[in-house]
């Protein structure tokens, strides 16, 4: 039977939010089972397509898919219902229904103001997401993309700190200016190509012209419009990493968003504008690409570099963490822009391994939280002895966080920084200077909230209750595991991540000969 | 008489009085006055309607003016009405006074 | 003497079939205008019954038009067309009066403004729309317009006892008079230097005059774009948008903040970019159009920053949509027309169902059309709440909803044009438009603190959420299953009345 | 070797600790304190006698086979051009002088903490951590890929932190940790940039595949001068070399066996280990190889002068092995690598022992460290001091003790290779070292057991219980009765049969190392000559301690008026080192921080943000401003903007 | 004739400053009455008979006398005199620079563009009407010539039917909307009496609300 299985992916929790509108408000426990099931049957199925992938069969062209669907949508325009899987999406997918599963879980049944709302938007939102992850129609792309910021916006703005409506208005403006800019360069390339198609198999190895632009009047040659239009992609993509100085509307959103939210929020969502890179940003442009490497990958490196310091001066434990994040998304972006196969699939597995990292660390923090009533690390000190299970979680979390070699990031880190010394070994080296430092500030946020003598702000305070340690601990396991057999998550990447490569490089005829003998070798373990 | 050109006058003329219309409702405060001032304007352009008509020996220049001011009739009937009412229910009759939802 | 008069032959081009929904929506006026002497003030609602049944025998008659007008032609001596464009044209303006008709009892009923002239002039100013929409001679323009226009100072001040809906009235009133000086010394250049009053004889006349311009033609074609520019509230001659919108009974601001706009920017484009579309002409009012788009993007968007009545800021988001809409007409391209008709469909949706929005929640007395009465509705209304929501996003160009699609044709009509500024304008402003629309959707998701007022909104009558559920389904729609009007709209681009066909 | 044996002792060696580390970790806070100390001890025990059978596979094998390579797991491919990763064990002979170390020192230590640590509540954890640094410390020494290598190490660097910081309520400690973890991490990333350049150049991070791809280096270039300086900066890191030294005297907060296991017996030795086992480079970086042995030798001698004024017992310990790893980093560094091997498993036994007497001194004083509180201790801790004497000879190398032999032949192989006048220089600051050895060890000595007691705790005290004496005292037979027999042995059979028979066990790891011989030999006058007078240095400088601090002849506070101010001062303050680091480093760093926090970020990074959206919200502000809601004004921008129109328009006509 | 022209334009320009300028809005009345009818003259000469007697009749007759009417009936004061602000400014300005480009754009002559051939003249409407309009030329067509209302009332009900039926429903609009802009409140209607009272007290209290009702 030829089943659409990644439209059902994207149907199950579309399915099940319109599903809970017949749902009682009341019913707060058939609502909260139907989010879990329907999360869970997600996930299931994702991890069931995953699995499955390399046995099925690989679409032809420079650029392989697994589980391919296509129907017409605005055939006046060439925008078509067109899915795809391959590597370098597979396990970002599974990270995403793996994060809107713990924030399904993580959501309190009594404690949740107007729960179906939350749960209705939580699940829009995973639709959208995996419709991200998974269109290979650049329309299409663009209307999940933006469609995400919908249930977002709603769930930002409902839920979290009273501080949440300015963080929140803030990073849609951020967002959307970003991603109108790449709506411009959509049309342009579809306009350039001239095939009438918004496909990307169509439009790939960058058909734009590649002669500068001139500004009429003044007469001051600019970029080629090919270098324009990768700009505009590159803006948002930027923006949702975030790549400083775009990162503003970050550390105010992560402070503010309860932490169901951040789970999915920090986990996935910003992983999707390395994910655009990867996908579109490389194999879209492949001139602008090369001629703009040299820029991102250094405001990946003062990524690196300069959250890594806001995360050593602050004081509160979530805008650590944040800074933290910013600080290791710009190894993922950082390895992106190598444009080796090192590089970037390095970046593929930092994707996923920040993901589990992230989620935990947010869990840790919001648990210190919720126990201790502040955030403020100087009024922390001494949990060890009161919480030793969450010391324990939050050793292992740390460890991976400051890319500790046997823990899952070093695998990416690695590979990160080997693709960066091949660039340019100069970055390699900032970059392993942001290591160091990434060692400094987790020690700081680990050892300030679990060492010295113990507060009376913390007397009495319980340990991790049994559901939040069953959701650290599968975190915990992974993030060790991954460090152990990072196999997995590279193998699958590899044979997409060698193809996007090469178009990146413009080694695109190559690359189509070479595709059969790369994707045997993945076939066969 | 070959050489007098009366058209340019005639457009001059209207382009006048259109313009000192305008100006009229620029710094007249009494809308009664204001409305004048907008039948000054249409009243200019039936000169260049019925001029140019005339040279170009055309009957839509005089249609339109007879159109316009049927128009310019229907427009002063409810503009009237409408400041009357304003006038009845105590307000003074000053088009700066019509500034409540700015404030 | 009799010799002179010249013989009364039947009027070449008398085709009433041409005008027929015109015709039964002018029948409908005069009727109600009977019925409202015999109808007791407790059964006035049966008067918008009978008007929606007019609206439905015209909107009939209009898809008989569709399918009849297969090749466009003109009708009464090339006066007014008969073609797919003004068709569709007033398909939009014809489920909208229908969408206001169904909202308004409730309202009026409300603020206590029940009377019978205001479904008939609702459908005067609807007919006056209509013929905007298939003019093809100056003088039916200017006449429409005065049409709807005259019925339009009514409605705004048809709280008769309400301050604000006077002033409306009267700002309405005096400037529409102002503009229509400027729009009548434009059709009176531009007639004189071409010699004709019909669109399709002026086209004519700039075809043949080859590369010479010469500066009346051009600046009758200046001041025609300012008197037009006025009726679809582009900057700087948008001053009156959101005074009138915000002081006339929300109901006809509903009505008139889509329908005005959707028939004079159907004219606009039928006068510019298919009349004088002529490329030494085009190359010169494009700048000013090119202008007034921008000015109105940036004008539009940046004032409804900062301001605190829904109406207003959905006034001044007109304004910006009117921006957007006038880079498809300055791109002169079929795609940019379509884009056009696109934009004015999902605005007319969006837009309709915004107001109704407000229109329904407003109470005895009291319009609840300040950001804080909004405040909390979510938690009391959800559906409603949620509705407002989609609609705010839509406006915004949030995909997957109608205003997403509209910006994007917009866009890509610029793009395709090689006018890529423009459309870096259009986004830019729209980044900053989000912060408005979101912070309205936000307060209706804000729980009211202790110390905040309650509201009493109104419950939603069954007409209401008829027109709440159509307006947001037609808004996600618009906004996924695009081909739908897309091939309608494109239709109507093809089916329009060419340059120089009389 | 069979590789499968290989494969399953080698995992089973590892396994062993690691699963007494999962116990402890997950079960321990709830298992009754014997089953802890047995979880604990037993895994190590086992891993012993693993480690024991490993090194009869490799003494059984034939010298041609000596080196076993297994691959358990691929870690990670990806693909063609990029990294390939191979979870891989190599056992060689000098892994199996390690395993042998680490376990065997390991157990002894791991016996004695059951004393030690008998009052602390975190015991499970404590055990926790220290199989898992066993088990770490394994990972090390048999990685056979670079990148296994890495791991291990950073994990040995893991254990010691969370040993290091094991009293979290102590600030001093927790600072120590993470003052240790990030001065190792500073080492891996070396470590990693290291990695790097090798595998771009030979494409693989096996240490096998690398070392048969060493001839592609170019003998002295650049390329292989970088990789082994970078290597050397990872094993400076880890083994407290000059710069990277700093860590090593605060890390002496943690429990006591931690300091013996981890900063003395095993994971500091690590650097003279990874050297050793990157020889195939190094020995084509003789400028790599110059400043790893002038770094070992300026330690040795910078940390001999700082142990000569330090007063926390431990402190003083931890500088001398400082300096004794220092020698080994300079033995390896001029390429005596079996020399710098068989130093490093003598100094593991006797440095162990030093540390677990001190352990038992400052038990028995109840946690006081400060040598000047203490003397006379030799009357209530007799065996005790028997044992610490045993080891302070070894260490300062009087004759017949491990150390002596062991010292000896790496100063006698410097004085006999080496280009011109180098030796000799080397050589006289050798014997600097040597009597810098001697004054501090006897100083030491003297200052704890002998004199007078200085306050009543020391009357208080009394000798540790067998649990921790038992190891310490088969430590101390060990570095003395087996040094004291094999010596004597040597001395009459065979001119150097116990580094003969390492030298030889060794061999077929370093064939292709400049390898000499690895102590003096005695058939050559001028060696015999330099290491009776090295020998006489070791004495001269114990002598002279003994003297000081027993007799008062001279007074030491006597000689220290007679020295110039700034030394004593230099000395005691350990050269300013972490006033400098801090200026220099930390402070900019946190200052930068803090500048990006308070300025950079609200200024610069929002700021931009902010002032568009201020634009927009003033534009906004003009926008309302001018909607003044007057009929007139409005009239006005109509006219106004008309006007510009139609002239605009006029005028383009003409253009 | 081109006197006649020039003096009544003339006169009609004056009487046009007077509308804008006089401060009682009776003389500005009486000055619209005066422009009207001077450009009634004009039209004449312009032979536009027809627009002639609807400018008197209507425009002089009806419009101007409701307007007189209705400034009798609210018999407004006086304005104050008239200050030159930014918009005296912006308003003169723009009447003066439109006025002399009209002026300079119809005399052809010295316009900007001189190698541009009348559009009039292109498409065979006019021979030279810029040079040659004036008149004594006499070869005009019927619209032109004497009594040429009956061709202009013929085509107004054949080519220009659709704009004259138009109207018809403007005048209709317009009549409603006056009779119900102007139209008494109908006593009995509660909720107008009540408006009325919001109107003019937009934020009543509870006691003021109270004591309208019971005055009213």
């Amino acid at each position: 039977m030829n089943v659409p299985w990644l439209t059902v992916v994207l149907a199950v929790p579309l399915g099940a939010s319109l599903l809970l509108q017949v749902v009682p408000r009341s019913a707060t426990g058939a609502i909260k089972a139907l989010t879990v099931g329907a999360t869970l049957l997600t996930a299931v199925i994702v991890a069931v397509l995953v699995a499955a992938m390399s046995g099925t069969h690989l679409s032809p062209g420079p650029l392989g898919f697994h589980y391919e669907e296509q129907h017409s949508w605005i055939p006046a325009i060439g925008a078509s219902y067109h899915l795809g899987l391959d590597g370098i999406s597979a396990w970002i997918l599974a990270l995403n229904a793996a994060v809107f599963l713990l924030g399904a879980v993580l959501i309190s049944r009594r404690g949740t103001d107007r729960l179906k709302l939350f749960c209705g938007l939580l699940l829009l939102t995973e639709t959208m997401t995996a419709g991200v992850l998974l269109s290979l129609d650049l329309l299409l792309f663009y209307l999940f993309w933006e469609g995400m910021l919908i249930p977002l916006y709603f769930i930002l703005a409902n839920y979290g700190n009273e501080n949440r409506g300015r963080a929140t208005v803030k990073f849609m403006i951020y967002t959307v200016a970003g991603s109108l800019l790449m709506l411009v360069s959509i049309i342009a390339l579809q306009y350039a190509s001239g095939r009438g198609s918004f496909d990307i198999t169509a439009l790939l190895g960058g058909q734009m012209s590649r002669t500068p632009v001139v500004i009429p009047w003044v007469n001051i040659s600019t970029f080629s419009p090919e270098q324009w239009a990768f700009l505009g992609f590159a803006a948002a993509f930027a923006i949702k990493i975030p790549m400083v100085p775009f990162h503003t509307w970050l550390p105010d959103l992560y402070v503010s968003a309860p932490v169901p939210v951040l789970v999915f929020f920090a986990g996935l969502v910003s992983k999707l504008g390395a994910y655009g890179f990867i996908r579109f940003g490389l194999t879209l442009f492949p001139d602008a690409v090369n001629t703009f490497k040299w820029l991102f990958a250094a405001l990946a490196v003062l990524s690196i570099i300069y959250g890594a310091l806001m995360a050593l001066s602050e004081t509160d434990l979530k805008r650590i963490v944040a800074y933290s994040s910013i600080s290791h998304l710009g190894f993922i972006a950082l390895g992106i822009f190598t444009l080796t196969t090192n590089g970037v699939n390095g970046a593929v597995i930092q994707i996923v391994n920040h993901g589990i990292i992230i989620t935990a660390l947010f869990i840790i923090v919001g648990v210190v939280e919720q126990r201790t009533g502040t955030r403020d690390i100087r009024e922390l000190a001494g949990l060890e002895k009161r919480m030793p299970w969450l010391y324990a979680f939050f050793l292992v979390a740390t460890l991976a966080g400051l890319g500790m070699p046997g823990m899952n990031s070093f695998v990416g880190e690695f590979s990160i920084m080997l693709g960066a010394f091949q660039l340019y070994p100069v970055y390699a080296v900032l970059a392993g200077v942001g290591v160091v430092l990434a060692c400094w500030y987790m020690l700081r946020l680990h050892q300030g909230l679990m060492h010295d003598p113990p507060q009376p702000r913390t007397e009495g305070v319980r340990d991790i209750s049994v559901r939040q340690g069953l959701v650290l601990l599968p975190l915990t396991a992974l993030m060790v595991l991954l460090g152990v057999f990072p196999r997995p998550i590279g193998d699958v990447a590899r044979p997409s991540v060698q193809q996007s490569v090469a178009v990146a490089n413009g080694s695109l005829v190559a690359t189509a000969v070479t595709i059969p003998a790369v994707t045997s070798q993945a076939g066969a373990p | 008489m070959n050489a007098t050109n009366d058209f340019p006058f005639l457009l001059g003329l209207a382009a006048f009085l259109f313009s000192i219309g305008a100006l009229g409702v620029l710094i007249r405060r009494n809308p009664i006055v204001v409305f004048m001032c907008i039948e000054l304007m249409l009243n200019a352009v039936n000169i260049v309607f019925v001029s140019y008509g005339r040279y170009l020996n055309s009957e839509e220049g005089q249609v339109f003016a007879f159109m316009v001011i049927v128009v310019a009739a229907a427009e002063v009937v409810v503009g009237l009405a409408l400041i009357t009412q304003v006038f009845r229910l105590g307000r003074e009759l000053d088009v700066d006074d019509l500034d409540e939802m700015s404030k | 003497m009799l010799a002179v008069i010249p013989p009364l032959v039947t009027p070449s081009g008398v085709d009433i079939l041409g005008i027929l929904p015109e015709v039964i929506l002018a029948g409908g006026f005069v009727a109600l205008l009977m019925l409202d002497l015999v109808t007791s003030q407790a059964h006035r609602g049966r008067l918008a019954a009978f008007a929606l049944v007019a609206v439905a025998a015209s909107f009939g008659s209009t898809v008989w038009g569709w399918f009849d007008a297969g090749t466009p032609h003109t009708v009464y001596s090339g006066s007014f067309a008969y073609d797919r464009f003004g068709l569709f044209i007033n398909a939009i303006i014809l489920i909208s009066t229908a969408l206001v008709l169904m909202i308004s009892p409730q309202y009026l009923n409300r603020r206590g403004l029940h009377y019978g002239e205001y479904y008939s002039l609702i459908l005067a100013a609807a007919t006056g729309m209509m013929i905007l929409a298939g003019a093809s001679s100056l003088m039916v323009i200017f006449l429409a317009i005065e049409l709807l226009s005259i019925a339009l100072y009514i409605l705004s001040g048809f709280s008769r006892t309400e301050p604000r809906s006077h002033e409306a009235a009267m700002k309405y009133l005096l400037l529409g008079g102002f503009a229509s000086g400027f729009l009548l010394f434009g059709m009176a250049l531009i007639y004189g230097e071409t010699g004709h009053t019909q669109l399709a004889q002026i086209a004519a006349a700039l075809q043949n005059a080859g590369n010479s311009v010469d500066p009346l033609l051009m600046a009758g074609i200046a001041l025609l774009f300012v008197g037009l520019a006025f009726k679809i509230s582009a900057a700087p001659f948008h001053t009156w948008t959101p005074d009138v919108y915000q002081g006339a009974p929300t109901s006809v601001t509903t009505f008139m903040s889509v329908t005005t706009k959707v028939a004079a920017f159907a004219t606009l484009i039928r006068v510019f970019t298919y009349t004088l579309g002529e490329t030494t002409v085009y190359d010169r009012w494009k700048i000013i159009v090119y202008f007034v788009a921008i000015a109105s993007m940036v004008v539009g968007n940046v004032a409804a920053l900062r301001q605190n009545s829904v109406k207003r800021l959905l006034g001044y988001s007109g304004i910006a949509q009117a921006g957007y809409i006038l880079i498809g007409v300055v791109v002169l391209s079929p795609l940019g027309t379509i884009a056009s008709l696109y934009y004015l469909a999902a605005y007319a949706v969006t837009n309709i169902g915004a107001f109704a929005v407000i229109t329904i929640m407003a109470g005895r007395g009291e319009d609840m059309d300040s950001y804080d009465s909004l405040r909390g509705l979510a938690f009391r209304r959800p559906y409603v709440a949620a509705a407002m929501s989609l609609f705010l996003l839509s406006l915004g160009g949030f995909p997957p909803t109608a205003g997403f699609f509209a910006k994007f044709f917009v866009f890509a009509a610029a793009i395709h044009a090689n006018q890529v500024p423009l459309a870096l304008w259009g986004i830019a402003t729209s980044a900053v438009s989000v912060f408005y629309y979101l912070r309205v959707a936000l307060l209706m998701y804000t729980r009211p603190t202790a110390d905040q007022p309650v509201y009493n909104w109104s419950r939603t009558s069954f007409a209401g959420g008829a027109v709440l559920v159509f307006t947001g389904a037609g808004t996600l729609v618009l906004g996924i299953f695009v081909t739908l009007v897309w091939t309608i709209a494109m239709a109507a681009q093809h089916g329009i009345l060419p340059a120089g066909v009389i | 070797m069979n590789t499968t044996t290989v494969a399953v002792c080698g995992s089973l060696l590892m396994l062993f600790p690691l699963a007494g580390a999962l116990v402890n970790a997950l079960a321990g806070p709830r298992l009754p304190r014997n089953a802890v100390n047995l979880v604990g001890t037993v895994s190590i025990f086992a891993a012993f006698v693993v480690a024991c059978v490993m090194l009869t596979l490799v003494v059984g094998a034939p010298a041609s086979a000596k080196a076993a390579t297994v691959s358990l797991w691929q870690w990670i491919n990806l693909g063609h051009g990029g990294l390939s990763v191979g979870v891989d064990l190599t056992l060689d002979p000098l892994s199996a002088v390690m395993i042998m170390v680490i376990t065997g020192v390991g157990f002894l230590i791991h016996v004695y903490s059951v004393g030690y640590m008998a009052e602390d509540r975190g015991i499970a954890r404590f055990f926790s951590y220290m199989n898992f640094f066993i088990f770490s410390m394994l990972v090390l020494v048999l990685a056979a890929d670079l990148v296994i290598l890495i791991i291990g190490w950073a994990l040995v660097a893991l254990s010691s932190y969370l040993l290091i910081g094991f009293w979290y309520e102590r600030p001093s400690a927790v600072i120590a940790a993470r003052k240790a973890f990030i001065t190792q991490v500073i080492g891996d990333v070396a470590l990693v940039i290291a990695a790097f350049l090798i595998v771009l150049k030979v494409g693989t991070l096996s240490i096998p595949g690398i070392f048969a791809s060493a001839g592609s280096f170019p003998s002295s270039g650049l390329l292989v001068t970088g990789i082994c300086s970078l290597l050397a900066i990872g094993a400076f890191a880890k083994s407290a070399q000059f710069p990277l030294h700093t860590w090593l005297p605060d890390a002496m907060e943690g429990p006591t066996p931690v300091s013996a296991l981890i900063h003395a017996a095993t994971m500091v030795t690590a650097g003279v280990y990874l050297i050793a086992r990157f020889h195939p480079l190094f020995d084509r970086a003789p400028v790599a190889q110059g400043m790893v042995a002038c770094v070992g030798i300026g330690t040795a001698v910078m940390a001999g002068i700082i142990a000569l004024s330090q007063v926390d017992i431990k402190r003083v310990i931890a500088y001398s092995t400082m300096s004794q790893i220092g020698l080994m980093i300079f033995a390896v560094g001029i390429g005596a690598y079996s020399a710098a091997m068989y130093h490093l498993a003598a100094h593991a036994v006797f440095k162990a022992l030093l540390f677990m007497a001190a352990g038992n001194v400052i038990h028995a004083l109840h946690d006081e460290q400060d040598i000047r509180l203490m003397g006379g201790l030799a009357a209530r801790m007799r065996r005790t001091e028997v044992c610490f004497l045993s080891g302070t000879f070894a260490l300062a190398g009087i004759p017949f003790f491990a150390g002596f032999f062991s010292k000896e032949g790496l100063l006698g192989f410097g004085l006999t290779n080496g280009p011109g006048a180098v030796p000799w220089i080397l050589y006289i600051v050798g014997l600097v070292i040597n009597v810098l050895t001697g004054l501090y060890a006897f100083r030491l000595w003297a200052t704890v057991f002998r004199g007078e007691a200085q306050t009543a705790r020391v009357y208080a005290a009394h000798e540790a219980p067998p649990m921790m004496l038992g190891p310490v005292t088969i430590l101390a037979v060990l570095s003395a009765g087996l040094g004291i027999v094999l010596g004597i042995w040597a001395l009459f059979l065979h001119a150097n049969v116990l580094g003969g028979v390492f030298t030889s066990f060794l061999a077929p790891v370093f064939t292709t190392a400049t390898s000499g011989p690895i102590a003096v030999d005695l058939g050559t006058w001028p060696a015999v000559l330099a290491g009776t007078i090295g020998t006489l240095a070791s004495l001269a400088g114990a002598g002279f301690a003994a003297r000081m601090w027993l007799q008062r002849r001279p007074d030491p506070s006597a000689v220290l008026e007679r020295l110039p101010r700034a030394l004593p001062q230099l000395s005691y303050n350990k050269f300013y080192f972490d006033e400098i680091y801090d200026a220099l480093l930390v402070r900019p760093t946190i200052a930068l921080a803090r500048t990006t926090r308070k300025v950079i970020e609200p200024r610069a990074m929002d700021g931009w943000v902010r002032a568009i959206a201020d634009a927009c919200s003033e534009l906004g502000g003009w926008a309302r401003d001018y909607q003044t809601g007057l009929i007139r004004d409005y009239a006005s921008y109509m006219i106004l903007a008309a006007g510009i129109f139609v002239v605009a328009t006029i005028v383009l006509v003409s253009r | 004739m081109t006197v006649i022209i020039w003096v009544t334009g003339a006169l009609a320009a004056l009487s046009a400053l007077g509308v804008v300028f006089s401060r009682q809005p009776l003389y500005s009345a009486l000055s619209l009455v005066m422009t009207i009818g001077a450009l009634s003259v004009i039209f004449l000469v312009l032979n536009a008979q027809f627009l002639f007697v609807v400018q008197l009749i209507v425009y002089a007759g009806a419009v101007m006398v409701l307007f007189v009417f209705i400034i009798a009936l609210l018999s407004p004061g006086a304005e104050d005199r008239v200050r030159v602000d930014s918009r005296f400014v912006i308003g003169a300005v723009v009447a003066l620079g439109i006025t002399v480009a009209m002026v300079v754009a119809a005399r052809n002559g010295i316009t900007f563009n001189n190698s541009n051939v009348f559009r009039a003249q292109q498409i065979g409407q006019a021979s030279d009407p810029y040079h040659a309009f004036s008149f004594d030329q006499s070869d005009l067509g019927l619209v032109n010539t004497a009594g040429n209302v009956q061709t202009v009332g013929g085509q107004l009900f054949t080519t220009f039917l659709l704009p004259f039926e138009i109207t018809s429903l403007l005048l209709l609009v317009a009549a409603v909307g006056a009779v119900y802009l102007t139209r008494r409140t109908r006593s009995g209607d509660p909720p107008e009496r009540r408006e009325r009272a919001l109107g003019r007290k937009p934020e009543p209290t509870l006691e003021e609300d109270r004591i309208e009702v019971e005055v009213g």
